[in-house]
């Protein structure tokens, strides 16, 4: 039954490096934050499909998109504000200025 | 009821522990209290993981039914529980613990003068229960919800002090390579849901089952395989190792040092712990594949770390290398458990390889916790006192403070691996695990990089002991004169230093009971 | 009562007594300085005396001395196959059958009596030489005791290991701390050069380990570390064998030192406080030289075998190399630390001979090496402090300046010259009756070394002791102390009793020189 | 062996070497307060003296036994030292007729130089020196007595060690006299030239105890090789050893035993030692530098004389060649000393030579015997000379003269010496044997015929240099003005018992000479020479050689009688030397013409014209310079110091030291290279890798296009500039850098594990 899925799998995945590939080529810390959303969400897609496809009770993996999209959230919470904290020292939030640790 | 609550204890007193600190916080009473409450909270749940250490295991919230029904037993035959409370969560509870009480020892100096203490001993006892429960867990979404709950307090704490620039650089950068990390590990346990939903099975999240899906190799798809190295990388910044290991040196220097001491002892563990309840133990069959990653993860991450620590001028960013290069030797034993866990040991009872190596990992995880405590805290009493943490700062220091010299002596020196002390013993294990596996090479180049680690390590000594306080260090800027002629050790960072040094070298003459019950933990861990 | 718990059969054991004592003491000796300032050396002094007391009396229970009760006689039945007498054998590690186990035999016997001796000597040494910092110290002092005694004393690799690098620490700060003027330099350099090598030795033990587990009716399978058990497996002389065998002569021979490894050792003794150098010198090289005859005779004969060719040349290019050098060197605290590369290249010719003669030769030089080096850098230390230059062509006539001194160093450089009736002729003579007998070619170059010894030593008693009055030295004054008058007595007493009664020693050590030759 | 031979006295023949040794601790510590004038020198004197009775009651009682008893002597009394393995050592003491007569000559002579040296070192005396005098007797004794090789090269090195520190006595010397060493330099010179022959002792003796070690398997049936003497001599004797080593070996064996003798009894090439060891007091050259260390060596020879005999005769032939060379060599440098004591030096060096000679053709007991005679008039030279420097207060023979008047003891015992040593006492018995057991070989050997010849002619030069030094000394008028006064009792009296040794000794050899000659049974009891053979050797002696005697008699004459012309004063003129002629050593005295016999004047303008002459003054100048030996030796150990051990140094600063740190240096550099490897190239690739990834993902068309557009953008345009400043960047601290690590860690991992699931085919 994975191969139903596949497709959806491939999606996952392609989104999973599109995220990745806008963290690493981003400068600025929120959309570093936004790309890894997007990595998550990859994931969520993930979940739904297998739970859609695959799980006998369709619970597990809908259970596990809220709770990853409620993490997902908590963890950006924290996130802006750290950038929130970093702007006001640096009055910037291009990641790539800070470079004063390093060696 | 009662026996749940007396197997849940541990978390139970730190979450009262971690309430109260938020109540005083939040009713402004007695707020200098708060550090004394999270150190007995922590003291009195670590107590209770060492009275409950029986080697049992008890599988906890496992049917919907029954919910709060505990079962006990040493040959489980069905998937059951949320929790799983044997040795191998009793021994890293007691490593996060122990870590616990002790960076709120050196913190409770660091945060005299913050106004907010309980929101930072809240958060700190809330990382702690994240990584217990870390351990604890039978079940991916589990570990993914306790990753999280480990980490996010400590992006905070690594930030708490927002009006230094260089501190949140460091906790964007923990941030931000943390939640790429945490996209890693969610995205591979949807993965693994994947394969295990298509079984059919009930609980396609727990761990019995995913062991189950992936112990028959013929059915291999290149998705098992996917799925557990997007795990791997996940887990694999938190151990540090290299090549994922860039931010920790940033982020070990950056933050505020009592952080950096709970990163390099506790949050580490976190990782190790992950692995191996996810990957070494679980995925056994698949030991050929991972095991070789591990061994090249493991030479390539002594060698990196040893290397370039050789050339740091920053006591911080150093010691941080030396993490590194200890997650790999940590790493060896992984992948000596990989090799052939199931072989006997011959002339030892009830010892396997696989056994045997995991607990040398424990073993060394716990060692690398106490030495990096003490030597975390020596950095912040000096930072205080000199005012710099820079390596060369240190020229000299003996004629300041001899005890807290010492004290770093003895953490350094254990950190090279000189006998008696806890350092060689457990590097003595990890060398042996890899030569219980047959790995031979991996030991050479263990102790080749031993012997490499040496030269950093004696220069910090040298210039403590050897040299005296150089004199452009007193006209200086980077130095606070006048606090170094003032400064007086506190006594809770004199405790935590004098604690440490009696463990380590306590462990290094006499380890054979610390190891039994890494063994224990091993043996109950590979059962359950 | 007491004694049955603390030296019979199944009591603590009196060879735990000697390794245990001077490590416990360290700590209260360290109090005891910081309370009353000046007592720490006379605290440490009675440590030292009393563990010298105690492995008097293990060498009484080993030898069944008629003055003691016979129920503290030493068991000797394992001796003559290899074995060890006033066993310990405490489980330490037990998950992994690791023991805390000591034991003598007639190799470790002597250097254990030496090692007792040469500490009170060293800290009865110190009493005029150190005034900073005392009780760290000797505290610093007490923990080297136990590392020199525990690796003579181990029968288990790992405890062996532990020892050998339990010295470096101690070793490490006391050059640092209360050495010359590069005394950093030097200290990280002894450490890091013979910590590297104990790296080196540590993976020919591992492999010993390995290799023992293919003995599985001698381990009762897997590897052992035991020495007990490790006799008794026959070891061939394949690669892997070989190999080890290479290691760990790497980590022995950094320790003995020998060329080209020895750049350490001159060094260190310069810049290391004399009581430092008198250890150095009279113990540490020990060592090397222990763990070398150790391996080659217990374990890894057949290895031995095979390299032997190799431990000869390099015996035999560090006698020689070590004279040649020593006679140019300046310093006379360098010039015996050379003569010491040059002596000890006597006990690798000695081992590599493989014969009782050369083992029995080897282990007097150890000996005798082991007492005439401590006096000789006492003498250099004590021109240094009293005429602040131990230059040699800065010296001269200390003879009229400082009599005792210049007499004693006369007859100390004669006996280390291998002056017959002392007790470095011995081992020469035992040493080359083993090696005429081996190759007899490499016996007659190496018997040039002796006339190099002698010269170096005679062309610095010219320069430093004879000569007429030098103005620049009228502040020099000789010994005046009781401790020194006691150092200089004793150790020159000791090297002329050891040279009339060469038998009080081979006795000690006849069951371990017929083993030895049994091996080959 | 011999029938079971009961000795009272023997057995106490320990105590010989014990009793001084004892008294040397003795001296050292309370000599400073006991007799404290003489230094302590009561104690020595006792302890000697009490050795001297002992050994004369041992060897009195021996050589009764040897007389009348006829019986063969020796006794071994021994105690095992220590035993190692097969190596067992015994220690005691061996009497024979070797070993008591040659104790017999040490404990007398130290004996005498103790007493002397009582008044000779009052002032500049020492409890050391008594305790160093003492040790040596000990040391000289056991050696003398000691029945093992082990023991007699103790006794050998110990006394190496005391003529060190004798040599050195007075070290603090601030200035020497020009062309003389200092004590310091010379005492060690004296010591290492020595020890380059111990070591070939050293060698030979364990080469031969490794012999035995097959051999004793043979003769005994089990393993028990030995280093005593009489086992070793039984071995041999025994036959045993001819199948197993060859006599080439042997002779290897008995040359390195030889090499020991070279050194200790200063035989060419390795006798430089012995005339710089004058720089020690008198007493010591007496006693140690010419009477009884120097003849260890041939004592040593002789001890082991079985090993010479059965090794291939060039062994022996080698130590005749080596003899004779020594003996001309010396004797001719003897000629143009101008010391006193150096003349005596070389006299000493030239007649070991002729010991040697005696060894090498055959005659060990000869050898033996003329080492007897030469140590009591050669010990009666020395002293007298030391009663001469310290009557006269300088040591130039040039500076003397007259002294006939002043010194009425000494110059008649110094007369009696020098015409002893001339070949006119009993020193003629002994050499003109071993010359005539020259001559006898020449039968056997040809090339002995040049030893021979060296011998003869040595005679002759003996004869002139030594009546060239008394009549220089003695007669005349004295040249310097200095104080001359006779010395005390202290002193001529061991002189006088010395003179009359001597004597005493020439007429009992002369009347055993006759008794032979006549048949006399009673007088030929007396001949000694005859029964040292018998003894020593176990043969019958040799019959008295008339034409050899006769021919050394004229030899002997002719070079006094050269001598008288050249040197005797004549008068008591007024003579005195042209110092300003470059070489003026040896030149002749000037004395006013008139006051000399015609046939004096002849002569000697004679021989100053061949000294003028042009090879006339290279012979001078080689004679001076001792055959330019010392300075060639002098060059090679400057050469070896300056430039050998100095390269040695530098290798040892220089590369060694070198080496480790550029070791060190080399494991930074490689830590500063995998930091750059980690930060720069890595970086690079992980950005490569980056840049390929984003390309992959816009190549699928399911990329946002902003993102796109950046990195296409930024990877084109900005992509070489940013790369350089990457790689100039140490680390960059940039933290997309750090996930892109982690993306090339990933894929990595994720292919390997790929590959080793073997999901896709390799």
């Amino acid at each position: 039954m994975i191969a139903d899925a596949s497709i959806f799998v491939g999606i996952a995945l392609l989104l999973f490096f599109i995220g990745l590939a806008g963290f690493i080529k981003s400068k600025s810390a929120i959309r570093m934050l936004i790309a890894v959303e997007l990595m998550l969400n990859s994931a969520n897609i993930n979940f739904a499909i297998f739970a859609l496809y695959n799980d006998v009770g369709f619970v597990t993996g809908q259970i596990a998109v809220i709770i990853s999209i409620a993490l997902a959230a908590a963890e950006a919470a924290v996130g802006l504000g750290i950038i929130l904290s970093v702007y006001r020292n640096h009055g910037t939030v291009e990641a790539t200025d800070f470079q004063s640790l390093k060696g | 009821m009662s026996n749940i609550a007396i197997i849940l204890l541990p978390f139970l007193i730190l979450i009262g522990t971690m309430i109260i600190c938020l109540l005083l916080e939040a009713f402004n009473i007695a707020r200098r209290f708060t550090p004394p409450i999270t150190i007995i909270g922590g003291f009195l749940s670590l107590y209770s993981v060492i009275l409950s250490v029986n080697g049992d295991i008890s599988y906890l919230f496992g049917n919907p039914v029954d919910f709060l029904d505990v079962q006990t037993t040493h040959t489980h035959t069905h998937p059951s529980g949320l929790f799983i409370i044997d040795d191998f969560f009793r021994f890293f509870a007691i490593i996060f613990l122990i870590v616990l009480v002790f960076v709120a020892i050196s913190s409770s100096d660091y945060m005299k003068t913050d106004y907010n203490l309980g929101v930072y001993y809240s958060l700190l006892i809330l990382a702690t229960i994240g990584m217990m429960v870390l351990v604890a867990a039978n079940d991916l979404l589990l570990i993914f919800v306790a990753w999280e709950l480990g980490s996010l307090p400590v992006y905070s704490l690594a930030a708490y002090q927002k009006s230094r620039a260089e501190t949140s650089e460091s906790a964007l950068k923990f941030f931000l390579i943390g939640a790429m990390s945490s996209a890693f590990i969610l995205f591979g346990i949807s993965l693994i849901y994947g394969i295990t939903s298509s079984t059919g099975s009930l609980t396609p999240t727990s761990l019995e089952t995913v062991i189950a899906s992936f112990a028959d190799l013929s059915s291999y798809s290149p998705l098992h395989v996917l799925a557990l190295m997007f795990l791997f990388v996940g887990f694999g910044y938190k151990m540090a190792a290299v090549p994922f290991h860039a931010w920790a040196v940033d982020v070990y220097q950056g933050t505020p040092t009592a952080i950096t001491t709970f990163l390099a002892a506790g949050s580490k563990a976190m990782g190790f712990a992950a692995i191996m309840r996810i990957v070494v133990v679980g995925l056994t069959d698949l030991g050929e594949i991972w095991g070789m990653i591990f061994a090249i993860l493991a030479v390539l991450t002594m060698t990196l770390g040893n290397l370039v620590a050789l050339v740091q001028t920053n006591i911080k960013r150093m010691l941080a290398y030396s993490s590194i290069a200890h997650a790999g030797y940590i790493l060896i034993a992984l992948a000596a458990a990989a090799n052939e866990p199931a072989a006997a040991i011959t002339g030892l009872i009830d010892i396997t390889v696989g056994s045997f190596s995991i607990a040398a990992a424990e073993f060394h995880i716990l060692t690398h916790a106490v030495m990096k405590i003490v030597a975390f805290t020596v950095v912040i009493v000096v930072s205080f006192s000199v005012g710099s943490e820079e390596i060369n700062d240190y020229a000299g220091l003996r004629k300041r403070h001899p005890w807290i010299v010492f004290a770093m002596t003895i953490a350094l020196l254990s950190l090279m691996g000189v006998p008696p002390l806890a350092g060689f013993i457990s590097k003595l294990f990890i060398f042996f695990s890899a030569l219980y596996a047959d790995l031979i090479w991996l030991a050479i180049i263990g102790v080749i990089n031993s012997a490499i680690s040496v030269f950093y390590y004696i220069r910090v000594i040298k210039l403590m002991i050897l040299d005296p306080p150089a004199e452009e260090l007193i006209e200086s800027h980077t130095v606070n004169v006048e606090s170094m002629k003032t400064y007086r050790i506190p006594m809770s960072y004199a405790m935590a230093i004098g604690i440490g040094v009696i463990l380590i070298i306590l462990i290094g003459v006499i380890p054979g009971a610390i190891f039994d019950f890494a063994v224990d933990a091993a043996n109950n861990f590979i059962q359950s | 009562m007491i004694t049955q718990i603390l030296f019979g059969e199944n009591g603590i054991g009196v060879l735990t007594l000697i390794f245990l004592l001077p490590i416990l003491a360290a700590l209260p000796t360290w109090f005891i300085g910081r309370v009353r300032e000046g007592f720490a050396r006379y605290f440490a002094l009675l440590m030292s005396v009393i563990t010298f007391g105690l492995a008097i009396l293990a060498w009484m229970m080993y030898e069944n001395h008629s003055l003691l009760d016979s129920s503290m006689h030493a068991n000797r039945d394992a001796l003559a196959s290899g074995g060890w007498t006033l066993v310990v054998n405490i489980p330490w590690i037990e998950s992994i059958g690791m023991n805390f186990s000591l034991g003598v035999d007639g190799l470790s016997m002597p250097l254990v009596l030496l090692s007792g001796f040469i500490f009170c000597i060293a800290i009865l040494a110190s009493f005029k030489d150190i005034h900073e910092r005392e009780p760290a110290y000797y505290a610093m002092i007490l923990l080297l005791e136990t590392g020199v005694l525990g690796t003579f004393l181990a029968t288990d690799f790992v405890i062996f290991y532990v020892a050998w690098e339990l010295v470096l620490v101690p070793m490490f700060f006391l050059i640092g701390i209360w050495g010359g003027p590069r005394r950093e330099y030097a200290a990280i350099y002894f450490f890091i050069y013979t910590h590297v090598a104990s790296m080196v030795m540590l993976l020919g033990i591992i492999g010993i380990w390995l290799k023992s587990a293919d003995y599985p009716e001698v381990t009762g399978g897997g590897g052992t570390f035991s020495f007990d058990l490790l006799r008794q497996i026959d070891f061939g002389a394949e690669t892997f064998v070989l190999l080890i065998f290479l290691a760990l002569l790497f980590g022995f021979i950094v320790k003995v030192p020998s060329v080209p490894f020895h750049t350490w050792l001159p060094l260190a003794h310069v810049e290391a406080p004399t009581p430092g150098s008198m250890i150095l010198a009279g113990l540490l090289l020990k060592m090397g030289g222990y763990g070398l005859m150790r391996m080659s005779g217990w374990f890894l004969p057949h290895a031995l075998t095979e390299f032997a060719w190799l431990v000869a040349v390099i015996g035999i290019v560090s006698l020689l190399y070590g004279a040649w050098v020593a006679l140019r060197q300046v310093d006379m605290k360098s010039l015996v630390a050379y003569s010491s590369v040059g002596h000890m290249g006597i006990v690798l010719l000695g081992v590599a001979a493989q014969t009782e003669e050369g083992f029995a030769g080897a282990q007097f030089m150890q000996i005798a090496h082991g007492i005439i080096s401590p006096l000789l850098f006492f003498i250099a230390g004590t021109i240094g402090h009293s005429a602040h230059t131990r230059d040699i062509p800065k010296l001269r006539g200390i003879a009229k300046h400082m009599p005792i001194t210049a007499a004693v160093l006369v007859f100390a450089s004669f006996a280390s010259a291998g002056l017959p009736g002392l007790a470095g002729f011995w081992s020469e003579l035992l040493v080359f009756i083993a090696l005429f007998e081996w190759v007899p070619v490499l016996a007659f170059i190496a018997i040039f070394g002796i006339i190099f010894t002698a010269a170096y030593y005679l062309w610095m008693l010219q320069r430093t002791v004879f000569g007429d009055k030098n103005p620049e030295l009228s502040h020099a004054h000789d010994v005046s102390h009781w401790s020194q008058y006691s150092v200089l007595g004793l150790l020159s007493l000791f090297t002329l009793i050891l040279g009339l009664f060469p038998a009080l020693l081979l006795d000690m050590m006849t069951e371990a020189t017929a083993f030895f030759e049994s091996q080959f | 062996m011999a029938e079971e031979v009961i000795l009272i006295f023997g057995n106490f023949a320990i105590l010989i070497p014990i009793i001084p040794i004892v008294a040397s601790f003795i001296v050292l510590f309370i000599g400073k307060y006991y007799d404290k004038k003489a230094h302590g020198n009561l104690i020595a004197l006792i302890a000697t003296g009490g050795s001297l009775i002992l050994t004369l009651l041992v060897s009195g009682e021996i050589i009764f036994r040897l007389l009348f008893d006829h019986a063969h002597i020796e006794e071994k009394i021994v105690t095992t030292w220590f035993q190692v393995g097969d190596v067992k050592v015994e220690i005691g003491v061996l009497l024979d007729p070797l070993s008591v007569i040659v104790s017999l000559m040490v404990a007398l002579i130290a004996f005498l130089v103790v007493v002397y040296s009582r008044s000779y070192m009052s002032h500049e005396g020492s409890p050391r020196y008594y305790a160093e005098i003492n040790m040596f007797a000990a040391a000289m004794l056991t050696l003398c007595l000691s029945p093992n090789f082990i023991q007699l090269f103790i006794g050998w090195e110990l006394m190496g060690v005391c003529s060190y520190l004798l040599i050195g006595y007075f070290y603090e010397k601030e200035v020497v006299p020009e062309g003389q060493p200092h004590p310091a330099s010379a005492a060690k010179k004296a010591f290492l030239t020595t020890k380059i022959g111990d070591i070939f002792l050293f060698a030979g003796i364990i080469l031969l105890y490794l012999v035995t070690v097959a051999a004793s398997q043979r003769y005994h049936g089990i393993y028990h090789p030995s280093f005593d003497f009489i086992e070793i001599r039984h071995m041999i004797e025994a036959g045993v050893i001819p199948g197993i080593f060859d006599p080439g070996l042997f002779a290897f064996i008995a040359l390195l035993i030889f090499g020991g003798a070279v050194g200790k009894s200063a035989q060419f090439p390795l006798h430089v030692w012995l005339p710089d060891a004058m720089a020690g007091p008198t007493t010591v050259s007496c006693l140690i530098h010419s009477a009884t260390m120097v003849k260890a060596g041939i004592f040593l020879i002789a001890r082991s004389y079985f090993v010479f005999e059965f090794a291939d005769s060039n062994a022996l032939l080698i130590v005749a060649l080596i003899g004779g060379i020594t003996a001309i060599m010396a004797g001719s440098i003897a000629l143009v000393q101008t010391d006193i004591k150096g003349i005596l030096a070389f006299s000493t060096i030239s007649q070991l030579g002729y010991m040697t000679i005696g060894l090498g053709v055959g005659g060990m007991a000869v050898a033996i015997f003329h080492v007897i005679n030469h140590g009591i008039f050669k010990a009666l030279l020395f002293l007298s000379a030391g009663s001469v420097i310290h009557g006269s207060g300088t040591q130039d023979i040039r500076e003397m003269g007259g002294l006939k008047s002043h010194m009425p003891d000494t110059w008649k015992v110094m007369a009696i010496g020098s015409l002893s040593l001339a070949g006119f006492g009993n020193g003629f018995f002994s050499k003109d044997a071993i010359i005539s057991h020259a001559r006898n070989h020449i039968v056997h050997e040809p090339l002995i015929a040049l030893v021979w010849l060296s011998a003869l002619i040595t005679a002759f030069l003996t004869a002139f240099y030594i009546s060239r030094m008394w009549f220089l000394v003695f007669p005349g008028e004295n040249r310097s003005g200095h104080d001359i006064h006779e010395s005390d009792g202290w002193m001529t009296k061991p002189l006088w018992i010395l003179a009359i040794v001597s004597l005493v000794l020439a007429g009992i050899y002369s009347v055993g000479l006759i008794g032979s000659t006549f048949k006399i049974e009673l007088f030929s009891l007396f001949n000694i020479e005859h029964h040292m053979v018998e003894w020593l050797e176990g043969g019958i002696g040799p019959v008295f050689d008339f034409e050899t005697g006769s021919t050394s008699i004229f030899v002997t004459t002719i070079g006094i009688a050269l001598a008288y012309l050249i040197y005797y004063p004549r008068a008591k003129a007024q003579i005195t030397f042209p110092k300003d002629e470059p070489s003026f050593k040896i030149d002749v005295p000037e004395a006013p013409s008139d006051r000399i016999t015609n046939i004096q004047l002849k002569v000697r303008s004679f021989v100053r014209g061949v000294k003028a002459s042009a090879p006339g003054r290279g012979v001078q100048l080689i004679l001076e310079n001792g055959y330019y030996i010392d300075t060639l030796y002098l060059k090679l150990v400057h050469l070896f110091y300056e430039y050998y051990c100095e390269a040695m140094n530098w290798i040892e600063k220089n590369v060694f030291d070198r080496a480790v740190r550029l070791t060190g240096r080399i494991g930074f550099a490689l830590c500063g290279f995998s930091k750059w490897w980690d930060d720069t190239v890595i970086d690079g690739l992980v950005r490569l890798t980056g840049r390929a990834s984003v390309a992959l993902c816009s190549l699928a068309k399911a990329t946002d296009e902003r993102i796109i557009d950046q990195g296409l953008i930024r990877g084109s345009a900005k992509g070489v500039m940013k790369t350089g400043r990457y790689m100039s960047h140490v680390q960059t601290g940039v933290v997309e850098n750090y996930a892109l690590y982690s993306l090339l860690g990933a894929i990595a991992i994720i292919i390997i594990g790929l590959l080793m699931a073997g999901v896709f085919p390799l």
